[in-house]
Order: structure tokens, then sequence, then C-alpha cells
């Protein structure tokens, strides 16, 4: 009976894993298969031409620009803003509320964020259509993601680490300097990976709001096209797949690259941690 | 004895310190919050507008059975059961396979295994939901036309696979991080007392990282359906309320990006008031979560 | 803010039917003047058309006509180009053309199996672009049904790619775009009798087109837009709108 | 005595990565008596004591060569480990109560075997409970967290866990580190009960307490077993001059 | 001994929520002594030792009444909680050494108050690990993790960690109860020889630890100071019944 169970239970296990593997890999292997012949140095590195025989520089550059600013605005405003509502805000209603609030915001479709972004940040703050602008609505598109998920592995530090630091008069920010935060850091990272991966899959927010110019961005205040908008106009107006999934790769490509660089980054941070 | 006496005057650079700090992180959760309640105030004054200004009943929206905005009708309640059918449907089919799936990649994959996984799992997280449509139209759909013959396999079913897909990686990805943490002395606990691998991950690990899980699901859930893009293309996005899970649907969201890209004037606040709409059928839906994992702890 | 007053730049944004064919035009625009930098922004008509209203930019594009509200603002629009709708099938459906009567009908959905209408025993799939799109505006008024005729089983799409997919995935469906989308992934039929060609709505027998608007506020529209306008209006711009399968204004 | 040999260890080594924690152990332990082992900190007993029932699978890196027996049967060659677990009971050097409620946590191990007959478990935990000696402490507040007592009373629910299973050999890591004089009393006087029916093996630092409850000790030194006898012996005759050294050292 | 007070409590009361865990605990601890809290497991001596640094801040849902006093102080009434933790050091029940190494545990409190300079930071720590009895066994691993230490280990390093800080008070909480009897009379020497210079509080289930090394005893049972006196009187002429009974219930 016991042996049954738990036969059956590990079956599910795995059957599930492999069903997720098995989705995860012919979504790749889709996306490899369909747009592998259109990689091409000619497509990586020239410019892009309205006739259809350039490449997407301008769009990869656009979407370094728009993962580097819009990481460097949410992640320090979500990590603190987690960090204040887990070790500093009284545990009440309020705190809950924001929670949840946040939680819920989790689920706006990203076109009313690019609407509000088109209107706050594009009209009101006279940004313009910018990569600025699409990174700020960006930004706050991942907050949800930030903070929750920081706030789940500051959870998972123990209290005897807090007590241990404080017992030894350190103050309340060198204990979460030194001991706490530095435990949270795996944590911490999905979540960052996580943001980078929402951040380079979004287009309908950034479309609204950093606009969809096809050249190279010469600064932040530039408007630009992202790899992925440039995925979805293609896909929506020209129905090209093929070239929609190239771009896939690309960006495969890039969050590779950028997922084991904050790794790295995050072992040498959390050296403490063996 | 010296160093005490040092310190004495470093108190108060320290308690500067930590107060400067602690405001610091005062002010990033405000920006934070602020950032959100600008948008949820922006989508209530846009949504609400119409109802306030124009003189259209709220009642007359959420029951309405007609979308025809150029003809003035605006009823969403074909999308409220359709979004509610295919959140309920992706949530049955996606929250196990991702939870069962981080269990997997910690506690019970080989450890190379799940070390491919798992970083695999956090690139699928970036793909652009578009890509996730594509697949979806070129795969998905025509297999649901041909498996079930129907005359078009754009539907709720194609819909809630695509959903349940969506939300694995963000699942997956936060679900092990909070499966990871549980301390080992849990495990050894329950080892120790006879129990095998499968029921102390499911009966100590599991239950320990229960909040950490339900932060993935809400993440996941959320994820998924603030995805519009994908769904657009799987979904037929007929207003029209389904009789079988073979029907075309529209669901809130994507009434909202569907046409929003065209829409101006009341036709535009009403896409706003869908918004509104998804937003108070989001928090539903987190209430109930909640619920359910408090239920699922005591 | 100050950017899309520089003299050097002009800001465009709206429709993204129209955008494909205007990025095209400044390419050639800049070949010959290279100080004036020329940002085209892909967005939709409704946000092309607020924000020349807005003045957020200098020219908007739109795919639709102005309403009446949007007129009002004091807007000033230009046609650049007609652009033919057409017809699409499977290619693997063996129907070559349909007359207006017969698309009117299966838009409502009075006729819903193709062997009514030539083809095998199989229904249709009606696949339409969502409320509020220009080509669908335009479609509807052309082939005369009210909004809320269309067929509730309708599948939408948004964009010419989404319908294209759509119906390049299933033998059964039947949807609309504009000619510069038409390619070997599909089949457009002839309406009619009349083929789907440039030169046909050029001299009025293919009877599905709508026009391409520029839009502006005359005092947004400083000398390089006016100058990005004419070019496109000139004949060197002309011929650009007939390369990419668009229409020359008469 | 003609004692039963219950464990029997040979020539067992084992490595953390390249630090050698154990060297060449040779000791067959009796079944149903008690067995101490005395030592040093950080001399191996854990991580011998560990080896019994397997532990050491859990963490990386460990390298165990040698053979432990126990009935017979090698129990690094066998595959059924639960069996193995459910036969050797352990409690642990920290306490480590689940995060669940103090009945959960001792009606874990029951549950796990297999037992859902409400009444049958309620009596389980009581007897455990009260095994343990921590019953009056608890039984007004069982279905709070364990996590909310103290140190000692932590210790005592792991160990009324541990009980629970109906174990034959009971493994137990300094059981009364945490405990007051009283509940010592009484675990020991468990102890004393349970001796001639199960088979236990006790690590503790407190010379009076192997003296009083155990009939053989082993004294470790540095991953090795430096002497094994009777506990009468080990105290009043040591055979070697690093036991007596330690004994002797001893107070209090 | 005409001592001076340094620690005066008034009318303690503490809740955990609802659940009264100390009850109007008045006590006088006198300076450069050693203070022994003694009583069964349970009774609130970790709950009061903890108020006395001002740990239970932490935990939620605490509730605490009354005046404590160090050096003519209101602890409760400052808001220098640093100076108060920096001048009352501790060591926990659990051993809690943070997940880093060795080197770092010790050093961790020096570098807090702004100790950079590498030499003096050495010789802090050198000097703490061999105050705290675990120089010798970790001098060549001092750059490895203190997690991969045994449990008896760990409690040392966590003791050496707080001596580090050259506190003035140190709250010890069961700091042998996990140490084998050479380690613990190393500790206790250290505690000798601090005393006359450092106050010194210490939980302990050892009764004859208390008796060995403290000053005065302090006899809790269920949230309250039954008797508190000088060690001796305690232990041979105890005023209370209960106290007696409990003294007396002792062994080995
Ligand atoms: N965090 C907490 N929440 C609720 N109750 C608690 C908490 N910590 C301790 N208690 C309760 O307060 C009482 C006193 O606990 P305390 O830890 O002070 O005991 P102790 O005398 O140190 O016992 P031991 O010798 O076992 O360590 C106990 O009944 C305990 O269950
Ligand atoms: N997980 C580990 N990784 C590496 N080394 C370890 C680990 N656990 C224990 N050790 C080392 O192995 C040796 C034996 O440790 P063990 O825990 O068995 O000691 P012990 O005799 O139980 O001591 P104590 O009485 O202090 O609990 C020690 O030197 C210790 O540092
Ligand atoms: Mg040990
Ligand atoms: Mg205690």
């Amino acid at each position: 009976m016991r042996k049954l169970k738990e036969i059956i239970l590990n079956l599910t296990v795995w059957l599930c894993a492999m069903f997720t593997v098995s989705v995860l890999a012919s979504i790749v292997g889709f996306i490899f298969i369909k747009g592998i012949k259109l990689i091409k140095p000619s497509f990586l590195f020239s410019d892009y031409s309205a006739n259809g025989s350039g490449g997407i520089l301008p769009m990869i550059v656009a979407t370094l620009y728009t993962i580097f600013l819009a990481v460097l605005i949410a992640t320090p405003i979500g990590v603190l803003a987690a960090v204040y509502l887990k070790e500093y805000a009284k545990q009440g209603k309020i705190v809950k509320i924001i929670r949840f609030a946040t939680e819920s915001l989790a689920g706006i479709p990203s076109i009313v964020y690019g609407l509000f972004g088109g209107i706050f940040f594009v009209v009101v703050l006279g940004f313009n259509y910018s990569i600025l602008s699409g990174a700020l609505t960006v930004s706050i598109i991942i907050l949800p993601f930030i903070i929750r998920t920081t706030e789940e592995s500051l959870k998972t530090v123990p209290i005897n680490y807090r007590e241990a630091s404080l017992g030894l008069g350190a103050t309340r920010f060198q204990t979460l300097y030194k001991v706490v935060l530095p435990s949270a850091v795996p944590g911490i990272l999905s979540g960052l990976i996580l943001s980078i991966g929402r951040v380079v899959g979004e287009s309908a927010a950034i479309l609204l709001t950093a606009g969809t110019v096809a050249q190279m961005p010469h600064g932040i205040f530039d408007s630009a096209r992202t790899l992925t908008v440039h995925a979805y106009l293609v896909t929506k107006e020209k129905g090209n797949i093929e070239e929609a999934a190239a771009i896939g790769i690309v960006l495969i490509v890039i969050i590779l690259i950028l997922n084991s660089l904050a790794k790295l980054i995050s072992k040498k941070i959390n050296k403490a941690n063996y | 004895m010296q160093i005490n006496e040092k310190l004495d005057n470093n108190n108060k650079n320290k308690y500067l310190i930590d107060y400067i700090t602690q405001k610091v992180f005062l002010i990033s959760a405000l920006v934070a919050v602020m950032s959100l309640l600008l948008i949820i105030g922006f989508v209530f004054y846009k949504g609400l507008t119409p109802f306030i200004l124009k003189g259209y009943s709220f009642i007359d929206f959420i029951f309405g059975k007609e979308w025809v905005p150029s003809a003035d009708k605006f009823g969403i309640f074909p999308m409220i059961v359709s979004s509610l059918l295919a959140t309920f449907g992706s949530l049955v089919i996606g929250v196990p396979i991702g939870i069962f799936t981080a269990v997997f990649i910690v506690e019970i994959a080989p450890k190379k295994l799940g070390e491919i996984i798992s970083p695999a799992v956090e690139l699928l997280a970036g793909i652009p939901s578009v890509l996730y449509g594509v697949f979806g139209i070129a795969f998905i759909v025509p297999n649901i036309q041909k498996i079930f013959n129907l005359p078009k396999g754009q539907s709720l079913l194609a819909v809630i696979i695509v959903l349940a897909i969506m939300m694995l990686p963000t699942i997956i990805a936060v679900s092990e991080t909070a499966i990871r943490a549980v301390p080992k002395s849990y495990k050894e606990g329950s080892l120790a007392l006879g129990a095998s691998k499968t029921e102390t991950t499911f009966k100590v690990v599991v239950p320990a990282a229960k909040s950490g899980i339900l932060a993935a699901v809400v993440l996941g859930v959320g994820r998924a359906i603030g995805e519009t893009m994908a769904v657009i293309l799987v979904a037929g996005n007929s207003p029209v309320t389904p009789n079988s899970i073979m029907d075309s649907v529209r669901l809130l969201t994507t009434n909202i990006a569907l046409e929003m890209g065209y829409a101006f004037g009341t036709h535009q606040e009403m896409l706003f008031a869908t918004g509104v709409v998804l937003f108070i059928f989001i928090l539903i839906l987190n209430l109930i979560l909640t619920k359910i994992s408090a239920k699922a702890g005591s | 803010r100050e950017k899309s007053n520089k003299t050097s730049g002009v800001a465009i944004s709206g429709s993204t039917s129209v955008g494909p064919l205007i990025e095209k035009e400044a390419e050639k625009f800049k070949t010959s003047n290279s100080n004036i930098n020329i940002e085209v922004n892909q967005l939709g008509s409704s946000a092309g058309i607020k924000d020349a209203i807005n003045e957020t930019v200098n020219i908007g594009m739109s795919s639709r006509d102005l309403k009446k509200e949007e007129k009002s603002a004091g807007l000033k629009e230009v046609e650049v180009a007609y652009d033919g709708i057409a017809l699409i099938v499977n290619s693997k459906n063996n129907v070559k053309g349909l007359t207006m009567a017969q698309i009117k009908d299966i838009y409502t959905g009075k006729i819903t199996n193709w062997k009514n209408i030539g083809g095998k025993d199989a229904p249709i799939v009606v696949v339409s672009r969502e409320d509020g799109s220009g080509t669908r505006d335009a479609f509807q008024e052309i082939v005369g049904y009210k909004p809320e005729e269309l067929t509730k089983e309708a599948q939408i799409g948004d964009g010419s790619g989404n319908i294209k997919s759509t119906v390049s995935t299933n033998e059964n469906a039947i949807g609309f775009i504009s000619f510069e989308y038409i390619d070997d992934t599909i089949k457009a039929l002839s309406v009619d009798n009349v083929e789907p060609k440039a030169s046909a709505v050029k001299d009025s027998t293919y009877k599905i087109s709508r026009p391409f608007l520029l839009v502006y506020k005359e005092d947004k529209a400083d000398e390089n837009s006016k100058k990005f306008i004419n070019y496109i209006l000139s004949e060197e711009g002309q011929k650009i709108v007939e390369e990419n399968g668009l229409i020359k204004i008469k | 005595m003609s004692q039963k040999t219950k464990i029997s260890v040979k020539n067992l080594e084992l490595y953390y990565g390249d630090n050698k924690a154990l060297n060449g152990i040779n000791i067959d332990i009796a079944e149903n008596e008690v067995t101490a082992f005395i030592g040093p900190s950080g001399c191996g007993k854990s991580t011998f004591l560990r080896t019994l029932n397997r532990m050491n699978d859990l963490i990386d890196n460990v390298k165990i060569t040698g053979v432990i027996k126990i009935d017979g049967e090698d129990i690094y060659k066998s595959d059924d480990v639960i069996k193995l677990r459910t036969k050797v009971g352990m409690v642990f050097q920290k306490p480590n109560p689940f995060p669940m409620s103090i009945y959960d946590n001792v009606a874990y191990g029951p549950k796990v075997q297999g037992i859902r007959d409400k009444k049958k478990l309620d009596e389980i935990v009581q007897r455990s409970l009260k095994d343990a000696a921590i019953w009056d402490e608890v039984k007004d507040r069982l279905k709070t967290s364990a996590l909310g007592l103290s140190g000692g009373q932590q210790q005592r629910v792991c160990i009324a866990r541990a009980i629970a299973m109906n174990p034959k050999v009971i493994l137990m890591d300094e059981p009364t580190s945490a405990l007051d004089p009283i509940s010592t009393l009484k675990i020991e006087e468990l102890i004393q009960n349970m001796k001639g029916k199960y088979t236990i093996v006790i690590v503790t630092h407190n010379m009076q307490q192997a003296a009083r409850i155990s009939d053989k000790t082993a004294f470790f030194l540095s991953g090795e077993i430096i002497e094994f006898d009777n506990t009468t012996t080990i105290f009043t005759n040591p055979t070697n001059k690093k036991t007596e050294d330690y004994i002797t050292g001893r107070f209090g």
C-alpha cells in the first residue's frame, strides 16, 4: 500500500518533470528549427532596413539598454522595499494590504502598464518615447516580482542568525547587510533572473513607451525598438514566424549570458555561503 | 576597555546610519507602493469614467452579453466567464506540474540532471510571449483541430494549455528556491523516522516551503494571466460565452490588448473598465489562493 | 520633450499598417537629406492621432478615417496612398473567388459551409480584425454590414500577421488583410471576378480599399515635416508606394 | 552475559572530503543493552552514530569504507534504508522538531507507517509524550507549533517522536544535554525501562550518566575507538592510559 | 562582599501572546560575580536571560512590563540597544554560528565595532578561540565554514565570538551542555578567570557546575524566582521547600 503510493507519487513527479522538460524542449526546438536559417552575421550585426534586407543590431543594443536600465532602477527599489516590508514595517494590516496589492498587480496585462507609462512618463514627465520611458515602465512591472521573491528569501533566513548578530551589538543595518542579505542572495537572484526574463519578454508595455523606431539608439533618451517589440511587430503585422523565431534565438542567447553573469556576481557577493 | 569608550561616540553615527538606511528602505517601499498606486489609480480613473460621467450602467457592463464597441454595446459577461474557466483550467494543470517539477529538480532528480533543468527553466522565463503564441498557433492549435476533428483549433482548451505552459517557469523557479531553503535538519528528522525520501519531501519539506510556494503560484498565475500576446493568437477571441472547451473565447486581458491599439473615447474607457474588473478578479483569486494555502497548512 | 522640436528631427507615430511604408519612405528620404532624422513609431492609428493632437509627435499616421472628436481637435490630414484589402484563404482551399454578396453573407453568418460557394463540404471559419481597426472599418463599410451583424462565431485577430497566421494554419478559414502583406503562405481571392491587384484598385474595378493618412497640427508641422510629406507625395515617393504593393494616390 | 550481537562494525573509515573523521572503527554492540559513547568534542561520536542509520548518506562528499552489519545484514549493501531507519530510530544532537504542531510531530512516524486510526494515533502520541517526560507540560497545547517550545521541551518532543516509532535500536546523540536534572532523570528512567527490549546507543558528555545507565562504554578519540568494555571496567579500571586520563579529568 | 549591583530587575513580567512566561521577577545581580540560574526545563530561564539584552525585542507578540536597570540605567527606556548589547554579550542555547568561516564568525563583532586592522583582528580571533578552548582544533581550518564543525565545536566558536567583543556582562545559556568534560572544564576555567572583571550570568542544568563556579544562584520555577541566595546557601541550606526538592532530586 505504502509502496504503491510512493511509486505512484514518484511516477507523477517524474512525469510532471518530463512533461515540463519536453514542453520546454519542443518550444526551444521549435524556435531553433524555424529561426536558425536566418542567423547570419549580416542579420545579427548590421543596421536595420525597412525593405527587409537589414539586420537587428539596433534592436540588440536597444534591448540591452532597456534590460540594464530597468534592472538598475527596479532592483534596488524592489529589494529595499522588500527589506522594509519584511524587516522594518510592523507586520500588520497595512503591510498585508501592500503585499496583496503588489501581488494583484502582477496579473494586470502589461499593455495597461504601457498605457499608463505612455501617459505618465511619455507625456506628463516629458520623457517622450524613449528607452528611459520604456525602462521605467517595465521597472514597475517587475517590481512585484522582485519584492515578493526577496521577501520570501528573507523569510528563510533563520532568526538565530539575526539574534547572534544583534547580540554582538551590530546595528540592524549591519545585521542585514552582513548576515541576512548574503544568506538571501539565492532567492533575490532567482527573482532577478525572472525579472530579466520578464523585461526581455515584454512587448506591449515597451512598444507604447519606448516606441518602435528601428534605429541605433544613442542614449536613453532615444526612442528605440527592442528585439521583442520587433518580434511582436513581425509576427503581428507580417506573420513572419521565421524572423520572430530567429529573434527568439538571439534572445535565448542574451538571457543565457545575462543569467550566468548574474549567478557569477552573486557567487562573488555570497562568498559567505559556503 | 578603550574599545568601549570609542564606541559610545560611535553609536551616534551608527544610529544615524541605521536611521538613514531605514528611511531609505522606507522611501523605496513608498516609491514602490506609490508607483503601484498610481497604476491602480490610473486604471480606476479611466475605467470608471463612463459609469460616473457618461451614464453607462456598471451592471449592464458586467452582465451584458454583447460586446460591439462600434455599436455602443459593452457587455463583458462572456469574457468574465471565459477568464474564470481559463484561469481555473490552467491553474489545475500548471500549478501541480510546476510544483512537482520544482520538487523534482531539488529533491528527486539526479544532481546533474537538476543542474541542467533548473537554468533551462529560467531561460524559458525570458522567451517573449509572442513566441509562445507562435508556438501555440503553429503547434497546439492545429493539433487540437486535428485530434478532435474540429473546424478550427482556436479554443478555450488551447488557451488553457498555453497559459499553463507560460506559468511554469515562474512557478518552478520560485518554488525551487523556497524548497532549497528548507533547513536540512527537518529532512534528517523525517528520514530518521523511517520516512521515505518521497514522504519526507511531501510531508515535511514542501509544507515547510509553503509560503514560498504560494508566492510562486501567485506570481506564476499573475504572469500567465497578465500575458496577452500568446493568448490572442490561440484564443480565437470571439466575445461570446463558450459552451464547451472547444469554443473560441475572449478573456478580459485579451479584450484589452486586442482593441487598445485602435480604441478611442468611450471604447477605450471601457477597455480600462475591463482592467478594473480584471484587477478585482485577480484580487479575489489571490484571496482564494491565500485561503487555500492557509488551509493546507493547518 | 525638447527632442521632437529639434530642427533636425521629425517624430512620427501611429498605424502599424502605414508604418512600414513610411519607414521605407524615410530610408530613401534620408539618402538625400542626411541631416534630417526621421523616427517612425508604429503604435496603432489611435495612438498616432492622439500623439498628433497632443503634439507629442510632428506627424501621426492613420489607416482609418478620423472620428468626429478627432477632427474637431484641428488636425490636418493628407492621403499618401491607397491600400487594397484582400480576402485570403488557406492555400489548400480550392475556392478561387467570391462575389461581394457572398462575402457579406459569409461575414454575417448566412453562409457557413464552403460547399455553398463552390468548395468542399467543410464549415467556414470566419476571421476578422478587432473592433476599431482601420482595416475592419473599411472592410465592413464597403462590404456593407453593420459591426453588430458580424457573425458571433468570428475569430478575431489583431494585426494582419495574426490573421495570416490563423488562415495559413487552418484550411477552413477566411480572412482579410492589406495587399502589402499578401505572400505565398496564403491565397488571395478574386472579388466579383477581379483579381486583387494594385492596378485593379486604381481603375476602381477592385472595390475594397482604403486610404492611408498622415495627420498633423499646423503649428507642429515644421519645415522638415512638410519636406518629408512633400517627398512622399512626389513622384519618387509614390514610386515607393507602388513598390510596396500599395496604390498611388490619384 | 551471553549477549547476541546486534550491530557489528568492521574496519569502518569515514572521510568528509579529504578529512578522515573515523579511522578503523571495530565494535560489536550487543542486543538489548545500553552502549554509551564518550570522548572529547569533535572526536567523531556523532559521525559514527550517524553511520548506523545511514544519516551520512545525506551529506555530499562523505566517503565510507568498511562494513556495518545490523542483525547480520550489511546495511550499506541493502537498498532498503527505510526499513533500516524504521528499525533504527534517532534523536539528534540539536533538537529539530518539524514546523508543525506538537501532536503532528509525534504522530508523524506512525502516520508514515500507515497508521490512520485517529484513536490509535492519539494513544501513541500520549504514551510517547508521557515516556519522554513532557506530557504534562504540553498536553494543553498539543495543537500549537513545536517551534514555540523551550530548548529542552523541543528535545523531549524529539525523543517522543523517535520512540513513537517503536524502533528496535535507538540512537541518541546527547539526548539530555539540554535538560534539567528532573527531565534527565525521567529520560534515564525511560532508557532503563527500555533496556532489555531495545538496543540503545547513547552519546553523552556526562560521565555519571554513562556510568549510571550504560552496560558498555566506548571511548572515542580523534576518530578512533581507544577502548571499549563493560562500563564498570572502563570507569574503574581502564586499560588504556588515554582513557584513564580522560576519565580522571572528570569532575562534577 | 560589599558588591555593587550591576543589574537590577523590578517586577518583571513577560507574555508570549497571552501566555505569561515570567511572573513578577525581582532580582539584583552583583557586579563582577557569577550568577547561576537553575530550574526545570521550560521555567523561563532563557526567556529571562534574553530580556537582559533585549533579545526578545525580535519576537513578535512579546509584552514586557517592569523595570530592568543595568548600571542604573533603565535598558527598556534607553534607545541605545547597540550600546546595551555591546556591553552585554550573549551565548545562545542552540549553537548558532553564522554561515561564514570560523575566522569571520569570531571577527564579526570587532569588525562591526569598526576594527579594520587585520593584525589586530587576527590577534583578537586567536585570543578568543584560545580562551574558548578550541584554538588547537580549528587553527588549521580558520577559513572553512563554521557550519562544518561538530556540535560542541560550534558552541565553543560561539563562545569565542561572544568574548571577542570584550563585553562587561556575559549571558550564557547552557554554554557547556554540548561539551565534553575537558572542554567544559576549560570553559569553567575561563569563567573563573573572567570573574572579578566581568559580570557573568549563566543558565545551567548541571547542579555541580552551578555549585562549582557561581557565587549566587537563582532557582526558577514556572516563570518565578523561588529563591535567590548565595550558592552555598542554596545548595546546602535552601529556605524554600521547592528549592530543596529540586536540589535533592539532583544526582550525578
Ligand atoms: N517564542 C516563543 N513563543 C511562545 N512561547 C514560548 C516561546 N519561547 C518560549 N516559550 C515558552 O515560554 C516558557 C519558558 O521558555 P524558556 O525558553 O524561557 O524556558 P527555559 O527555562 O529556558 O527551558 P530550557 O531549560 O528547556 O531551555 C516555556 O513554556 C516555553 O514553551
Ligand atoms: N558536515 C561536515 N563536514 C565536514 N566536517 C565535519 C562535518 N561534520 C563533522 N565534521 C568534522 O568531523 C569531526 C567529527 O565530528 P562529530 O560531529 O562526529 O564530533 P562529535 O564527537 O559528535 O563532537 P561533539 O561532541 O562536539 O558533538 C570533527 O572534526 C568535525 O569538525
Ligand atoms: Mg556530536
Ligand atoms: Mg532555555
